[in-house]
């Protein structure tokens, strides 16, 4: 369904972000993109989406294609009526709007005022928290609630695919379950994800199929089951030891750093 | 600047703006060459520098409050006519000597400049560059409607010339060694401030001011201190201005003007000091080259009709101003940062 | 055959663009024609080039040294206030006087001037008018006058501020009753000519701009009210007229300034004007701004004829040039009746002596001349 | 610490404060005090108040009742920098680095308010302020080494991902040489290696300036390992207090957060 | 007294002039987050199309008004589609500054293309004011005064009210997010320009009815900005409000004041009004507050 083939991005025309990224979303399928930070996975994101222009960036090299058409800086508008949402990074609400107006505006392109207060009612059931919040004002609200806010928005489109960049982002740990399990349930009813999360375990435990990105080029692929018992990855992504224990911070070993601070 | 490779050795170096010794070199040659260019070129160009090291300093001042600090200033001619003036009915009434009117000069437009600049601690953006405009207005308002013997009314202010120790600053190139001597002091200034804590704490005050207060800086006293400083420059370029005309009124210091000053800061590029220097040279020498040009044009097509060619004018600037903006929003600078950063890790492009 | 320059400052894109076309040729089509008449008989061609100053006075400072040395001219024939503004500490310096075509401005009045202007101050003008306003209508009361200003330009504060101490030195002849400042471009004057009717106003003195005199109308005939205007010669009745969509609107109304009017009459200048239209390619109309331009041209080849009558051709300078305007009057017949005969002084940069104004009005639809030669009375400085 | 007239102060206390926004109550008489050395987790639901304690604390709101000290002075109602020139630092929820600037820029403007040369110095370079400017500089190397963030020195802030923000945002906190230092979810965004090593920093921290810290997390692994004692708001209110181990077992936080 | 009432009369209906040029203004700030420094160049462009239409082409008024609007539309649209449309992406602050651009230019283009002779305008509304017993009214005004305010309301319910409105506002608050959703902003920019092109030509016609049209009347402009920033820029019903209050307090000062002081203060009372109300209220009196969270 969605398909990268060799992308490179650029920014400000210097600064080579993806250096050759290929990977496969098929339809109904969940995909997680794992990686450190700044390895490129929101850049990854943002090529897809078309919002890269507004970084100075763009795909310099290889095509992104959705359903068969070239969607490599296209307008990120146009992207979405090719049925692809991006729920971005850093809670970017509509911050004078209330949650609720939030909530229409993403619903924007729905046809009729029933079809939208269905899809409002499907936001409120699944996420009861955001019901609560319809009127406040949304650049008020917690990171958390505004976190929950651009998710529900996405919903509101109902696109065929939703591209999500760290849905987890400053949950608390019952919301973050409560989340998962929307997404569960949208994935339930067909709709397709590329996921990129810095939570692992929560990640790995929907997704099919998982990428892990390093320094802009992707270092390891395969079924999300056989990532998950990977060495590397439970030291590094999931932050278990080999023995299958989780580590205490309290322990992490001072020697693994190089120099000590005003020693 | 270094190329790839080659790294500073100190905090010191690190900072320092002139990297290399051709860097240096060609630093003192372009200011030899400034410096000579009364016995090197005519004194019609001599008359164009000269403008375009007054409207330097005024646009510099404009880039600290505007390009550094973030507040929009639509003002910048009104503080420079508050310079002016001041210079002005100093000189006239008071006799005062340069080497004094024209920091006065400053000094007064920095406080018309400041009290402006308190409003900005309350209001911002698009709201405070209205409240700029309204300086400009009551700036009008006052000169014209204050009694005559104070600041001329609409009669304007004559200005005797600069002089010192006998020698008298009327000839083109006599007053390009003052405005020459006043606009690097400026200028060299300029760089001192954008890169001391003050320099940091605009920039932190433009791109957010919740957290530089948060950092411990005053917000409110930072951006009253931008338009200080901005409006300072105003007035010192005011007075040059005034030694240069020898005569002031009212309608040299519009809102149209303030707008050009703005001009000159978007098509060099905001938020640096450099990038001031250019758009005013720009700017300037498309309005020379068609006030020079636009005759002859008129003369030899004359099909044209001379209001033609002059109108053209305006198309000309506010095409260029558009066209920067379209083609290079970013300003002249941004383009020539980009160049050098692909040149600081060329050839690797990763 | 010796060759002299002028420089002719314009501006052909601020303010004054729309008159600026019209005004050029009328100044150029006259030292064509003083080329081919007198020039060849003196032995002496006038060349001149046109510089845009924008009406700006940044402008002319930054073009004036390349104008100097590019040109070396022997005069300059000025626009208005900036050029008056950033020349006028430099022509004495430079040795170069400089000719304008308006009336003159109460900052520029000043002894032992380079800059000169054919015609006194608009002041001078609007209190001659209201004189001979105040004798037509006969009686010992004073003229009950408004004056419609803006603040829009230090100029238009300049004309009412000598108009308004003209009268409270002489309340038995003016009576100003309203002084009114507006935008140049006004919304409404309904309200503020209400006033003016009401304070009885028998004339109402526009000198400002055209825009405003077309507010102010509207706002009489909104009030069921006809005052009669009068404006200036940027602002007059033809230019007025047709921005009212048509001279018949101004019926009544009045121009008064010390230079001929462009009327339908049959006089020197017109005949002149006819010449110029003919012979020297001129293809200005016959309207005051042409006439503001030619006569203009006339005064300074005038001045410079007189200049070389008494130096020889060769070697003429600009000092010269003014010695010559203080040396002999230029009478009227000189500039073909567009001026009246000017005795320049070192004291002021215009006539203090012998000033009149004529008087151009609307009748039947066509401009008439009203009165010639109208006296001006003595104006304190301001 | 002990102030004149003798009773304990600690670092910081917030005493009954109350904030509502319109109808809704941000926080509803909250008490805290930390300990000097201390290291204060604060938990709660989404939405329960956290930041804006922080908030309060840091003067940028200011409570409709109850007072916040810093050893023992009334600061409430104090201006944000005024306070943050008393020692208190903060880093952000989401981030509020200025995006444009460099990572080091970014630590300078932190260490703006220990600098001391005026406008004039600046104008003409002169003297002392280069001198303040080399040191300071200094001052601002260490901590990018401390960070290691000194491949990214020069990059401008706006270009690095989010996990790296973080750390300049703690780096920028750290250059204003706190006496006590506020962290807003600074694990938020980042795989489980690198809140190791942000653990590993903030522990560092503690142990070389013996400042106390305010902690605001989500991620339980971490609050549990690295807390002293842990506050849990729910609703605007203090729910629990007590050491890691009281709160994993209170049933109250269980039910309004762990689940 | 009666002199009195008219003139506060008078000075309200100018205040609602003053309303709909600033609300060109506002629509294109509300629907693009640009604010518009080339607002009165948009009045001029538009008094030339009513000119051109009606006293060059001499269509009759019931033809040349529509036709100016629709011309007036296209250029807005084009302005938008040649300096605008590039800039999508870019930050809101590069489009604020091609629009001081767009001033010089078109200022430069409107001396280009219709010279710089001070035209008659025609006579849109009639000439004969409205009398009121011992008042008169101003027809231009009184019209215009009811065409702002319905316009006011009816896009004021815009906004608010409907999804496209909902939409608009999305691009005003952020072109990224928005576009991010689906939403193009290049349409909500050209529909605001063209909306905004529109109101100006209709304000151009109440302003002008009547009397003389140079590139000068781009003052209005300046002169309508105070209201806008009173009202604060979101707010298209406050508009109505603030031009009244602006409208009065400078018809006031205008009568009453400047006589004794010699002056003209009337021009410069709006801005004083305007600092007044924005040190109080830093967005206006209705404009959304600033959202500061960290
Ligand atoms: N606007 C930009 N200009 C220049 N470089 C950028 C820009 N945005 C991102 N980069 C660089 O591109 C690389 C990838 O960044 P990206 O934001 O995609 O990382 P990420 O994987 O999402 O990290 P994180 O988990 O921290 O969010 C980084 O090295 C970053 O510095
Ligand atoms: N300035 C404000 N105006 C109105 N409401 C506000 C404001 N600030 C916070 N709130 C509300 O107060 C409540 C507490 O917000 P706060 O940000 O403190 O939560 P939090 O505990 O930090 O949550 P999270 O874990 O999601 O960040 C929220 O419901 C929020 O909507
Ligand atoms: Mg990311
Ligand atoms: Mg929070």
């Amino acid at each position: 369904m969605l398909e990268l083939n060799n992308v490179e991005v650029t920014y400000s025309d210097v600064i080579l972000a993806l250096k050759g990224v290929s990977m496969t979303v098929r339809a109904g399928q969940c995909v997680a993109l794992l990686g450190g930070n700044g390895a490129g996975k929101s850049t990854t994101l943002k090529a897809i989406s078309g919002t890269l222009k507004s970084e100075d960036g763009t795909v310099s090299a290889g095509s992104i294609v959705l359903d068969g058409t070239p969607i490599q800086n296209m307008e990120a508008s146009e992207v979405v009526k090719n049925g692809l949402i991006h729920v971005m990074e850093g809670r970017r609400v509509l911050r004078h709007l209330t949650s609720e107006q939030n909530l229409i505006v993403g619903g924007h392109m729905v046809p009729n005022s029933a079809e939208l207060k269905k899809r409002l009612d499907h936001v409120y059931t699944l996420m009861p928290r955001l019901a609560d919040l319809r009127n406040r004002t949304s650049g008020f609200m917690s990171g958390g609630e505004q976190q929950l806010l651009l998710i529900g928005r996405a919903m509101m489109a109902s696109p065929k695919i939703i591209a999500i960049d760290e849905p987890s982002l400053g949950l608390a740990p019952m919301m973050i379950r409560d989340v998962y399990e929307v997404l569960k349930q949208l994935k339930s009813e067909g709709t397709t994800f590329f996921l990129v999360e810095q939570n692992s375990a929560a990640a790995l435990s929907i997704a099919d199929y998982a990428y892990v990105m390093e320094n802009g080029r992707i270092v390891m692929d395969g079924p999300a089951d056989k990532l998950a018992d990977n060495e590397d990855i439970k030291e590094f992504y999931l932050g278990v030891t080999a023995s299958g224990e989780r580590k205490s911070y309290r322990d992490i070993k001072h020697y693994r750093r190089r120099k000590r601070w005003l020693g | 600047m270094d190329p790839s490779g080659v790294f500073p050795t100190s905090y010191r170096s690190d900072r320092r703006l002139i990297r290399t010794r051709w860097q240096f070199l060609a630093l003192v040659v372009f200011m030899a060459l400034l410096l000579l260019a009364p016995y090197l070129v005519s004194s019609r160009i001599i008359a164009i520098l000269n403008m375009m090291m007054i409207s330097a300093v005024i646009a510099v001042g404009l880039q600290i409050c505007t390009g550094y600090a973030g507040q929009i200033n639509l003002g910048q001619a009104a503080f420079m006519g508050v310079g002016a003036y001041t210079a002005s009915i100093l000189a006239s009434k008071t006799g005062l000597t340069f080497l004094l009117t024209i920091p006065l000069a400053g000094l007064s437009a920095a406080l018309f400049g400041f009290l402006f600049g308190l409003t900005a601690a309350r209001i911002k953006g698009f709201y405070l560059a209205l409240t700029t405009i309204a300086a400009q207005f009551l700036f009008h308002f006052a000169v014209l409607n204050l009694p005559s013997t104070w600041l001329g009314g609409s009669n304007g202010i004559t200005v005797p010339p600069a002089e010192l120790f006998g020698l008298r600053f009327v000839s083109e190139s006599s007053q390009f060694y003052l405005n020459f001597a006043v606009s690097a002091i400026m200028v060299a200034g300029a760089f001192g401030i954008v890169r001391s804590r003050f320099g940091r704490a605009f920039v932190a005050v433009r791109d957010d001011d919740v957290a530089a207060g948060i950092m411990g800086i005053n917000v409110a006293a930072t951006k009253a201190n931008a338009f200080l400083i901005g409006a300072f420059y105003a007035g010192v370029g005011g007075a040059l201005w005034a030694y240069l005309i020898r005569f002031v009124g009212v309608d040299q210091f519009t809102l149209f003007h303030s707008i050009f000053f703005v001009a000159m800061i978007i098509v060099g590029g905001m938020g640096s000091i450099v990038g001031a220097l250019i758009g005013v040279f720009i700017i300037r020498i498309i309005q020379e080259i068609i006030a020079t040009v636009g005759p002859n044009i008129a003369d030899s097509v004359s099909f044209l009709g001379g209001d033609i060619v002059f109108a053209g004018m305006n198309v000309v600037l506010g095409g260029v101003i558009a066209l920067f903006m379209i083609l290079e929003p970013k300003g002249l600078m941004h383009r020539w940062n980009i160049l050098k950063s692909s040149y600081r890790i060329w050839p690797f492009p990763y | 055959e010796e060759t002299y320059n002028l420089a002719l400052l314009s501006d052909f894109s601020g303010p004054y663009a729309d008159i600026m076309p019209i005004l050029a040729g009328g100044r150029e089509a006259v030292f064509t024609w003083w080329n081919e008449t007198r020039g060849k008989e003196l032995g002496v061609t006038l060349n001149y080039k046109n510089y845009e100053t924008r009406y700006d006075a940044a402008q002319v400072a930054s073009l004036w040294p390349g104008i100097k040395s590019e040109l070396d001219p022997i005069a300059v024939v000025g626009l208005g206030g900036p050029d008056v503004a950033a020349l006028s500490e430099r022509l004495p310096e430079d040795k170069i006087p400089m000719f304008m075509a308006t009336a003159a401005y109460g900052f520029a009045w000043q002894p032992d001037a380079w800059i000169f202007n054919p015609r006194p101050t608009y002041s001078h003008e609007s209190v001659g008018f209201l004189n001979w306003m105040r004798e037509q209508r006969g009686g010992d009361e004073p003229l009950k006058v408004a004056i419609l200003a803006s603040e829009a330009s230090p100029a238009y504060v300049d004309m009412a501020k000598g108009l308004e101490l003209y009268a409270e030195e002489h309340p038995e002849e003016i009576d100003l009753v309203e002084v009114i400042y507006t935008e140049v471009q006004p919304t409404d004057l309904t309200g503020q000519m209400r006033r003016v009717v009401r304070a009885g106003a028998e004339a109402l003195v526009i000198q400002t701009n055209t825009s405003i005199v077309v507010a102010a109308k509207r706002g009489l005939q909104a009030n069921g009210a006809n005052i009669p205007i009068m404006m200036s010669s940027h602002n007059g009745l033809p230019a007025s007229g047709g921005a009212l969509g048509g001279l018949e609107q101004m019926e009544g109304d009045f121009e008064a300034y010390g230079m001929a009017i462009a009327a339908d009459e049959d006089t020197p200048a017109r005949q002149f004007y006819e010449t110029l239209v003919a012979d020297y390619g001129l293809e200005a109309p016959w309207n005051v701004v042409t006439a503001m331009g030619v006569s203009q041209g006339l005064y300074t080849v005038t001045v410079i004829d007189h200049a070389i009558e008494a130096n020889g051709a060769e070697g003429l300078t600009g000092e010269m040039v003014r010695e010559a305007l203080f040396a002999k009057p230029i009478t009227t017949e000189e500039t073909h009746g567009f001026l009246p005969t000017l005795s320049f002084t070192p004291e002021a940069p215009f006539p203090l002596e012998g000033l009149k104004v004529n008087v151009g009005t609307v009748k039947d639809g066509k401009i008439t001349i009203a009165a010639t030669g109208v006296d001006v009375p003595q104006v304190e400085k301001w | 610490m002990t102030t004149n007239n003798g009773h304990v102060s600690s670092p910081l206390a917030v005493r009954g404060a109350t904030l509502k926004f319109g109808g809704v109550t941000a926080l509803d008489d909250v008490s805290i005090s930390v300990a000097d050395d201390e290291l204060l987790a604060i938990i709660g639901p989404n939405g329960a108040g956290k930041t804006s304690l922080l908030n309060v604390t840091a003067g940028f709101y200011r409570p409709q009742k109850g007072r916040v000290e810093l050893s023992g002075q009334d600061v409430t109602g104090l201006r944000v920098d005024q306070i943050a020139r008393r020692g208190l630092a903060r880093t952000f929820q989401g981030t509020h680095l200025f995006a444009g600037q460099t990572v080091v820029e970014n630590i300078m403007i932190g260490r703006h308010m220990l600098m001391k040369s005026n406008v004039v110095q600046a104008f003409f370079q002169f003297g002392p302020v280069m001198r303040e400017e080399s040191e300071h500089r200094e001052a601002a190397e260490e901590i990018i080494d401390f960070l290691e963030i000194e491949a990214i020195r020069n990059r401008p802030v706006g270009t690095l991902g989010y996990g790296l923000r973080k750390r300049v945002d703690l780096g920028r906190a750290l250059a204003q040489e706190p006496s006590i230092l506020l962290m807003d979810e600074p694990m938020a965004g980042m795989n489980s290696e690198e809140k190791e090593d942000l653990a590993r920093f903030i522990l560092d921290v503690r142990e070389a300036r013996k400042i106390p810290v305010v902690l605001v997390e989500h991620d339980m692994g971490v609050v549990m390992d690295l807390a002293d004692r842990i506050v849990v708001l729910d609703f605007g209110r203090v729910i629990a207090e007590g050491t890691p181990e009281e709160i994993q077992k209170d049933p109250a936080v269980i039910k309004a957060y762990l689940g | 007294m009666v002199y009195f009432i008219n003139d506060i009369i008078t000075g309200a209906l100018i205040g609602l002039l003053y309303s709909l040029v600033a609300m060109g203004f506002v629509v294109i700030y509300r629907a693009s987050k640009v604010f518009n420094f080339a607002q009165g160049e948009l009045v001029i462009i538009g008094g030339f199309i009513v000119w051109f239409t009606t006293m060059q082409a001499g269509l009759s008024l019931w033809l040349s008004i529509p036709l100016s609007l629709v011309l007036a539309g296209l250029v807005g649209y084009a302005i938008e589609r040649i300096f605008l449309t590039k800039l999508i992406g870019e930050s809101v602050f590069s489009m604020v500054m091609v629009t001081v651009g767009l001033l010089i230019l078109l200022r430069g283009l409107v001396l280009l293309v219709f010279g710089p002779a001070v035209r008659p305008f025609p006579i849109i509304f009639p000439l004969k004011p409205l009398f009121l017993g011992d008042m008169l009214i101003p027809m231009n005004l009184l019209i215009g005064g009811i065409i702002t305010i319905v316009a006011a309301v009816g896009l004021s319910w815009f906004f608010n009210r409907t999804r496209s409105g909902l939409r608009m506002t999305a691009v005003a608050e952020d072109h990224v997010v928005a576009s991010s959703m689906g939403i193009s902003v290049k349409g909500s920019i050209a529909v605001a320009w063209v909306l905004g092109a529109i109101l100006s030509t209709i304000g151009a016609m109440i302003f002008l009815s009547g009397k003389s049209l140079t590139f000068l009347a781009s003052d209005i402009g300046f002169a309508a900005l105070p209201v806008a920033l009173f009202a604060g820029l979101e707010s298209i019903g406050g508009l109505i409000l603030a031009g009244i209050i602006i409208g009065i307090a400078q018809s006031l000062t205008t009568n009453y004041l400047d006589p004794l002081i010699g002056g003209s203060l009337g021009s410069v009372v709006p801005y004083i009004i305007m600092l007044a109300i924005l040190l109080i209220r830093p967005t206006g009196l209705f404009g959304w507050r600033t959202i500061e969270r960290v």
